[in-house]
């Protein structure tokens, strides 16, 4: 993966290489720093039987649910949050049985994408103990085999096939720089397969070599990369811009057209319509 | 009585209620959280940080570490809140830090909460073909059992919130604390027990709106916001935006 | 802990705060960034029946084997390194018998630590498979639940009673950044029950709010914090200072009065004179 | 023959013999990793980057990646490692790479070799009293079986150090490819199987000098150091310094 050719693509060529029925986990929280241009992407080209894995979706498997991309989803919290409540084109799908959902703590799905990401078949995870979601997602305990007497419930790897990695900068060979908290994402960079990026930059070399300890992604974990300027639109990417709340409004109304008039609005056409 | 004039004579909202007695259960010392979806649980979290004389670890699901936000946001989870903080401790950090133990106090969302302090998140009606599709476990399963105090709120007392059975026990553990617009309840001997009641409620107007049995040993109507509980909510909320947002009526 | 009374004490009064018996993670590896000064100051007020827990331990390792302060040791490899081979006083405590060891692979150290960090009471690590190590030290396999097939060596919790961390710099509460490789900190840092720190330096507040993203521990994971200029001597502190090489060179002599030379040679004694 | 008449004539000297060898191992693409107390893997990485027309990923322990040192250093974990490197990828990260099976060639040290490539790093004699404890585990017994491929090298061949059987089994899976001042094995059908030997050695010398037995079909003297591989180790290594530090001879 290191050393092939130019890393940095268009995002209609990044996109492209997700399959219909792929798993992605999707970086960032809610409204914060996701992958939206390139799951608006996704949209336009018509994938299908898509899942996500994510700890806190909201606007990303909302829109993928509204555009009937979505079959399957392991979640912890499905929000828009930001005062606008639910997710409602999410709400419905689950509602209506078009998407199958496997419920999780957040801190659950993260166990069973540490296991991945460490290379074992399971992850024991604190907490669940008279939770119904045990029994519903058929997590099993096991006992402390050093005999402390403590049972703990194990939660199955979680390998998703991409993770997609919205970022600030990265390197012309694809180091990905995060400023904030990275939410799940590097998490999410170890476990998955392939590992995609987007980004609002490119940052010279130098910057990274000045400061490699900032690096959350090095250049040889990444397949590729695409640069997005206000990629993470509507939502924000810090400290680049905030929450685009007009437009997550405009985005919620339930009528004809709103989809599409969203998906024409998003900074990513205009961008490509300039390439 | 409105938002605004209940900042002005000192009695309570249904807003001031349930930030400020959130607030109340912030301790000197402690490791306290707010997470996603939880504007009022991170209002009240600044709150304690103004309007309290003891110092304490405001960690948020933004990576935040006592940050100095530059403005209080919209979004309970805007990176906003890392603003002036001198660590980002992200997620598998503060969910790490409970399972580990210690977390001392951490703020919880609820759909559904019953006698035992146990919430429902996940779903009205059944699981599998649910009525209404809540936003799913979250923290709770994970953080509900292994925080040492987790305490919710829920901006509307009712038999549907405060329910004798939940639809789906999403989390199990049980909560230290639950404030709603007119009650304060605090776990004593594994159960709710009411803690205090709005004054302008009775403890017959608790009883009547909520589902499960509950001790009121001891309960009485809640004190009054203190003038520096008041000033920090009026500095952290000035034109009243987040009052307005929550949208709680104590009836 | 976060709100306690000044937190940078002198190494003196650090050191005191580890009573007999205690066991210690020490941060670094080998020669490279490890809280040396400190380990020198256990040895000066007479420690005794310690524990070091790391993968990979060196000149801490041996100097504390040489003063009869180690009872104990859990490590992955013990050697010098840097041309200077095996750790003789370590090595001669273990052929004699003096320190009782556990070996580990690096990785199960971590795993180890890993699960203390995540608060279960055992770890899945891979690999170990054929190695003597597993019964040496009865690690038991556990099968995947979920039918994989698959069975994973599960390592028992480890929780030391301290970390103790080398780092560049510390703000005034103890938030502690690190610069070039953090080794095994973190995890350290997050297993621990307590947390020491000896820093090189103190940096403003403001630089720490502008680069969160470089904090390693944060301020309320950090019970106290010595500063110590050249702490790390006779080792490295990326990028402030290599190896001392002739330092270590004369450590290693075997004759009476060396290690009271070396001791009286820390530069945390000429500190500690300047005071 | 003496390192700088080796280098000159382009003969191998044990140092070059090994440290060019290692290298060789090394294929394009590929994710590489040197450790601890590996100063002539080390070499190896750094020789492999400047002598061969590809490309690869070289990691170290160092939390380097890809980087240009400024130096060579003695310590093969210096910090010096990560110079000019754009990330850190520190010791949780590298292990967890491997085991999850990511790790395309991983270099591990050992002091005893058996046939199988399995290898002893903990102790010469009884592990509960040993009459020389070694270093221990280090990286083996979990990267030596979840590497892709996993190579070591013995700056002595001789019975003690490549053996019938091992003191302890420090680490199993077995070593894809082993380097020694006179020899390279790699890996057939399970087994450590001569590849090549020392133009200045013989098969038969090689049998000698080895405790297990091993099958040497297809294989002969090993093909000169090119010039590239010279040049890139005269480089590395202009004083001579690591040659003489390293102390390998052929007999």
């Amino acid at each position: 993966m290191s050393a092939g050719p130019q890393k940095i693509i268009p995002l209609a060529d990044l996109a492209a290489r997700v399959p219909d029925g792929s798993s992605l986990a999707l970086g960032g929280s809610f409204l914060h720093r996701g992958p939206f241009a390139f799951v608006r992407e996704l949209i336009r080209q018509g994938r299908r039987d898509l899942e996500v894995v994510k700890q806190s979706p909201g606007y990303d498997i909302d829109i993928l649910c509204r555009a009937g991309a979505l079959s399957r989803a392991r979640a912890g919290i499905v929000a828009m949050e930001g005062n606008f409540g639910l997710a409602p084109w999410y709400r419905r799908a689950i509602e209506s049985g078009a998407v199958r959902l496997e419920e999780h703590a957040c801190a659950s799905l993260t166990a069973g994408l540490r296991a991945a990401a460490f290379g074992v078949p399971f992850m024991p995870c604190g907490g669940i103990h008279g939770s119904d979601l045990a029994a519903l997602n058929g997590w099993k305990t096991i006992e402390d085999p050093y005999g402390s007497g403590e049972a703990v419930y194990a939660i199955p790897r979680i390998q998703p096939d991409f993770a997609v990695i919205q970022a600030n900068e990265v390197s012309e060979s694809g180091d990905v720089r995060v400023f904030g908290t990275s939410h799940w994402d590097r998490i999410m960079s170890r476990s998955a397969k392939r590992v995609l990026v987007v980004a609002e930059r490119i940052a010279p070399d130098a910057s990274f070599r000045d400061q490699p300890e900032l690096t959350l992604v090095p250049h040889f974990l990444v397949e590729a990369v695409s640069i997005v300027p206000n990629g993470a639109w509507p939502g924000s990417l810090w400290p680049d811009y905030a929450i685009d709340y007009p437009a997550v409004e405009a985005y919620m109304t339930d009528a004809p057209g709103v989809l599409a008039d969203h998906l024409a609005a998003g900074p990513e056409v205009r961008e490509a319509a300039h390439v | 009585m409105s938002e605004a004039a209940s900042n002005v004579t000192g009695a309570w909202s249904g807003f001031s209620y349930i930030v400020t007695n959130l607030a109340r259960f912030v301790r000197p010392n402690e490791i306290t959280f707010s997470g996603v979806n939880s504007a009022l649980p991170m209002l009240a979290c600044l709150l304690a940080k103004q309007a309290y004389p003891f110092a304490f670890t405001y960690i948020n699901v933004a990576g935040g570490v006592d940050p100095n936000p530059s403005e209080v946001p919209i979004s309970s989870s805007d990176p906003v809140l890392a603003e002036g903080s001198r660590a980002i401790f992200a997620n598998e950090d503060f969910y790490d830090l409970c399972t580990r133990g210690l977390m001392d106090l951490c703020f919880l969302g609820a759909a559904q909460v019953d006698g035992l302090g146990r919430t429902n998140v996940s779903c009205i009606g059944d699981w599998h073909a649910p009525r209404v599709r809540l936003p799913g476990g979250g923290g709770g399963a994970v953080m509900l059992p292994t925080a040492r105090r987790a305490v919710t709120w829920r901006t509307e007392h009712s038999r549907r919130t405060l329910v004798e059975t939940l639809d789906f026990v999403t989390a199990a553990g049980g909560m230290h604390g639950v404030v709603t617009p007119i009650a304060v309840f605090t776990k004593r001997e594994g159960r709710l027990a009411l803690a205090s009641w709005h004054p302008e409620a009775s403890l017959d107007e608790v009883r009547d709106r909520t589902g499960f049995a509950f001790s009121a040993e001891d309960a009485g109507p809640t004190p009054p916001p203190t003038p520096e509980e008041r000033a920090a909510l009026a500095s952290l909320d000035p034109a009243g935006r987040f009052a307005v947002d929550a949208g709680i009526r104590l009836r």
